[in-house]
């Protein structure tokens, strides 16, 4: 296989950016910060993305979707990075979709799948207990009762939390934070009694969610693949978010160079561009290479989680390392360079570094990456 | 007993300045006034300053006795008086029993100084008391929107008519113009001339018909800078400094001072935070043995507070090692250019300790700190870019230290 | 079934090619040459070549059979007369085999292909199969004491006199000079007109009286390069490649060439290299659980794999988004800067990870795989400045891949 | 106490200056490579440095020293980096004294110092046992016999090791590598039976030795401190000697950096010097700084080192992680922008490469001062 597009994604691609750009550029999203839209997302947006199939990406044609698979829905999710678009397309059409497939029974495939691809269920996945990425650092915990399961805890930043219709929750049955043993998913509608959901306002605008969850009584039906082998499932999911966000971080960081390179070229002091400067030019050429390196890095664990190769653990790592590297960089870079300009409310720069640092610290930043690509070099 | 061969002081004269001081502050500095000062209570002065703590109102009024608001400048313009080894040791005891500074100002820090150099002795005498006391507080009219890093290359115009300038511009990046009772202004008075050559400095009063400051909203969410417009503002031309179209050798000298001034800037920042950074990372990533549990966090923490102690040494050994002018030179643009970068990694480590939990915006689910690191550490991306950028300031390093050619 | 995006080849062709390249390989590439190449047998072909191992010149004659030491170029000057598809397949095959590679040479990565496009019959016929059956070892005429970064500015000489030009100048880190049988040269043959303008490409018998080359002692302690001095060099006008005074064009190209070549010169250093940098790691400071003691240095190596890992996807993705003519282009700037500069800081880290026992120079109490990895970390600094340093890199991309204006 | 220096130590360090640059530049250094001196350095040379007073800066003047202080000896290494000096100074004006200072009982000053401040007798720290920096990292035993001790054990990369008259060695009577208790400090002349000093070539063309010792007999008077108590002699005497390499380091940084910029401003390409390209310049710039940050952390360091100040112990590790950065940036930086002349043996940059680096290994790296740095300050 080669690592380039063929004809028919490169379609997809320009599509999604055409439909980004002209449906929800960077103002909609300074819109829905500004009206304190309680969603962080809007509706009717969702309904056309709907449309054109991006919920079912992943999902087969029995259920509805169009199967174009998990590289068509990143190069939307890349499409959406690069004008900030909020959309639940990661935590739905990604993870929730993933979820299912990776974990789920056939009686929840058929229960969810459906409306799911049809955009009328969202997804949202309830994983964090603390402050930085730690997918076994579960204190949630679930007991058995006579007709399911009883769940007790407090999840933290939930991305799309508060827009979800079913939560996906890790808990445990026995042990201690930090042992990835006895850890269980389940599927948790979010009307459930017990479940308190809490918007948390983020500097990037978007909605990401507390989640209490008080004796939150389940039937057996809810439990997500095995008891206490929730990794098994939980680990390539993972894998898929990675590569998704990190996706979203190519077009975000991509848009932020374009962006910064035409500003470089249009803004004039001491009489010439201020893209004639040596210093800002070689700095221009070191970003462009962190790009390249970051779509390259996608493209291959996209390879490699599409032929289920065995180094795809490794290759989604190495992608959401380099996209917290490239976000890191240019978002900086891009704020020095637009200079005090840059540092306004009203132009639209900011939100890129915004959104970068939380995209940083959804799902692990570059030292948590780098320290699990090495453990699973075995170094 | 071996001997030292760092540089001596006249030990005995300021060890008896010290003593004396020490006491006085003791006896005269309000118990409020040593505890760290909250945003909201930072003394700026002038017309409409506000105490919402009376006792600051109590600290300024006796500190301006001493002319110790501005100690090193000369006892007829209200200063202190004192030589700059003594000004030296009364920081260093105002730092060590944790007093406040009694006031804030760019006219004690930039305006001041270069009135001292250049102003004639009216102005002097009719600005200098007021900014020692707090009574008017000043803003900087530099930067214009086609003319950031360039300067010189400011439009605003000056047109004398009468005894009278008239003035007409668009002024950017003028901190708290909206609080501002006086403006320090560039303006250019001779069109035709070269760039350098036809820019004048004036004092306007921002009581004048035809000023007019507008906040700008940050990415932070703060307010600090305006935009500030004028429209056939008239002012007199006694209100020039120094000579016409001679402007911008006051400029360049004011810049020094504010580079000074920021690079001090950012330590005041760190000192009002509640939270030191490595408490937010034991806090953010746990403790191992009661160390850092992440080792790769800690690593960058301990270069950041190395490369920040070796700062702060620098900043003391500069001021030893300066000539007795005190004026800042070149090497105010390697202190700004260090304090600012710094600052920044200081909040960039902050957030990658604290996590989410420091990309909070408002509302519940963040307490007070939390929220300030956040918007602290957006502030801090225009700290590289205020009072000159970092590439200015290595233009700066390139060419007047180091001497590398155009 | 899940479709997928990534473009799909010409599956069933380039299938049977696979098996039967494979085939063909695992009868013919002798069990020695599937074996890593020590440093002293690398196969540079020329008249004076010495095959150390027999079994290396066998493999040498077998792959010239088939054309296989330049794939891609046309069977009638001795190539292989593959497709890029085909050439990169046997090139998989022989990575995945182990194979080594039957010759290097720059006729084979920077002439060769520049013949091919500029190269007039005559030249190509007389010069291109003695490179491909490696008789003939080339080295490059390019700086000068006075024209390094600036190439354009050389001045080595060539005045036409008869049929002949008359060669007079010096060149310098001519690689491997003292070893080669021809050198391609750029001279000036139009002193008056501007720089870029003047220069010719022409190609030298080092055997022709009046060239000497004499080797460079480096700072690693290798000598692989020289100065090469041309006095009265007497050169037949028809070893003119392309037009006279139009060799500007023709030296770019073979810059793009070369600059790809370095890209992947790296990899045939690491290839060589004895240790990994983590065997190094774990060696030099220690295993606690299997992975390295040092958790920053871990960090590190790991950040170092990712970039290498991006970086050889990225030569991946860009050779199949390449255009059909298989020209370089600008891309090769960013592929030599990244190339060059992650082997520098895969030396660098081999460094940090051996500490002391990384620094010895020669004699008792290092191997020979310390000593050597001493010698390359020397040695890589010049990475990053041969083949145009990687400011030249950062220029061409500033300029030609993202019309940043000069 | 101001941080600049007296005119009395501005003197001091012209002269040392001046005494380098004449006596000993840096082809003096080469001289010594390439005509294989087997000591590694010149020994009428130091006989003119024991003229200057120098061995004897930290010596009280009853053993004939001058107590100039580790400041003024300081100034001396900083000088002799700049010429990269060969000289035992730091083994034996400051570590051997030192040690003695810190750690020696009255009877063994009287019977060293005069000979150490005369230049008459040189001194080594034989500690390291692996190939990074590691106090207490000791395998080397020492065991208890009727007249004193016996050491066994083998030392590597000890600096002057192959020109010294006295080995400090340490050793451990129980427990294993890497326990900091039990750990002592012996003297033990070069000559004594059973100790077997081999030169190791470095790429710094210094004179480092790898030292075994066989069934080493010593005497009671050995003993250098307290048994057992070694590392409280360790600890101190390694503060001074982490400040008086990042002194030498600091003269080696200003000496490649001022020889860097001398040639951005002479070289000419383009039709301009290259030190007009903006690019280069902002490189320049920072490197400026790290120097003079450097500079800072010495002279602070000092101060408290000389003042028996509590933070003496952090500051010291301050500057050498800071002399770690300073001759890494710009030792690898003055290679790159003399570009290919740099890179020949003929021209002296790389000598500065080369030292930088050993340097760097010697007495720890940047990142095991900056783990001291952050357990000093109880992160």
């Amino acid at each position: 296989m080669a690592l380039a597009l063929s004809s028919e994604a490169r379609l997809i691609r320009d599509q999604a950016q055409a439909f980004f750009a002209e449906r929800s550029p960077v103002r909609a999203l300074r819109q829905l910060r500004d009206s304190s839209d309680a969603s962080g997302f809007s509706r009717p947006l969702w309904q056309e993305m709907t449309e054109l199939g991006w919920p079912g990406f992943l999902v087969s044609e029995v259920h509805g979707g169009s199967e174009f698979g998990l590289l068509g829905l990143c190069l939307v999710l890349e499409a959406a990075g690069r004008t900030l678009a909020p959309t639940p397309l990661l935590s739905t059409a990604l993870i929730g979709a993933s979820a299912l497939l990776l974990g789920g029974s056939a009686a929840q495939r058929q229960e969810h799948l459906s409306a799911l691809a049809a955009g009328e269920r969202l997804f949202a996945l309830a994983m964090e207990e603390g402050a930085h990425h730690a997918p076994s650092h579960v204190q949630t915990r679930a007991e058995r009762t006579d007709r399911g399961w009883r769940l007790n805890g407090e999840k933290r930043f939930v991305p799309d939390g508060g827009l979800a219709d079913m939560l996906i929750v890790t808990a445990r049955t026995v042990g201690e934070a930090g042992n990835a043993d006895n850890i269980s998913l389940f599927l948790v509608p979010a009307a459930t009694p017990g479940v308190t959901v809490s918007r948390r306002v983020m500097v990037d605008s978007r909605n990401a969610a507390a989640i209490r969850l008080d004796a939150v009584e389940l039937g057996e039906d809810a439990l997500l693949g095995e008891a206490d082998a929730g990794m098994a499932v939980l680990e390539p999911l993972l894998d898929r978010a990675y590569v998704g966000l990190a996706a979203e971080m190519l077009g975000l960081a991509g848009e932020a160079f374009d962006r910064t390179l035409q500003y470089l070229k249009d803004r004039r002091q001491f009489g010439v561009p201020i893209g004639s400067f040596q210093a800002l030019k070689h700095r221009a050429g070191l970003m462009f290479c962190e790009l390249e390196l970051l779509r390259s890095a996608v493209l291959g664990a996209l390879e490699a989680l599409e032929a289920g190769a065995p180094e795809a653990a490794l290759l989604s790592s190495a992608a959401k390392a380099k996209a917290c590297d490239a976000v890191w960089l240019i978002g900086n870079e891009a704020i020095q360079m637009h200079g005090g300009i840059g540092m306004t409310d009203e132009h639209e720069i900011g939100f890129f570094l915004k959104r970068a640092r939380v995209a940083q610290q959804t799902f692990g930043d570059g030292p948590f990456h780098r320290d699990r690509y090495a453990s699973l070099m075995g170094y | 007993m071996q001997r030292t061969f760092l540089k001596e002081e006249h030990v005995t004269s300021l060890d008896a300045f010290r003593t004396e001081s020490r006491q006085w502050l003791l006896a005269n500095c309000p118990a409020s006034m040593r505890t760290p000062m909250p945003d909201d209570e930072v003394p700026w002065g002038g017309r409409r300053a506000e105490f919402r703590n009376p006792d600051a109102k109590l600290w300024l009024d006796r500190m301006v006795e001493r002319g110790w608001t501005a100690p090193s400048w000369p006892r007829e313009y209200g200063g202190g008086g004192l030589s700059t080894e003594q000004a030296q040791v009364l920081a260093e005891e105002m730092r060590a029993l944790g007093c406040r500074a009694p006031l804030f100002s760019f006219g004690l820090t930039m305006l001041g100084p270069v009135l001292l150099e250049f102003g004639n002795e009216a102005q002097r005498r009719e600005h200098l008391p007021r900014i020692v006391r707090g009574e008017i507080r000043w803003c900087q009219g530099y930067s214009e929107p086609g003319a950031g890093s360039d300067l010189a290359s400011l439009s605003t115009r000056a047109v004398p008519e009468g005894e009278d300038f008239i003035i007409n511009g668009h002024k950017i990046w003028t901190s708290y113009a909206h609080y501002a009772d006086w403006i320090f202004c560039l303006v250019r008075t001779d069109p035709t001339a070269k760039k350098h050559e036809g820019i004048s400095f004036v004092l306007i009063d921002m009581a004048s018909p035809g000023v007019r400051a507008q906040p700008i909203r940050l990415i932070s969410g703060y307010s600090v800078f305006c935009e500030t417009f004028f429209e056939d503002v008239r002012v007199p031309q006694a209100n020039l400094v120094g000579e016409p179209n001679k402007g911008w050798t006051i400029a360049k000298r004011l810049l020094e001072h504010e580079r000074k001034s920021l690079a001090s800037f950012s330590d005041r920042h760190r000192e009002r935070s509640a939270r030191s950074l490595r408490e937010v990372a034991l806090q953010g990533v746990g403790a191992v043995d009661g160390r850092i549990a992440d080792p790769v966090l800690r690593d960058r923490i301990a270069a950041y507070e190395i490369d920040d102690t070796a700062f702060q040494l620098t900043r003391r050994r500069l001021a030893d090692e300066a000539s007795a002018d005190g004026r800042p030179g070149p090497a105010s643009a390697l202190m700004k250019l260090c304090a600012t970068e710094l600052n920044k990694r200081r909040m960039e480590l902050m957030v990658a300790s604290a996590g989410t939990q420091a990309l909070g915006w408002e509302g519940e689910g963040f307490n007070p700190d939390e929220i300030r690191e956040t918007r602290e550490w957006l502030r801090s991306k225009a700290n590289s870019i205020e009072g000159g950028t970092s590439e200015i300031q290595l233009n700066i390093i390139a060419k007047r230290v180091l001497g590398l050619p155009d």
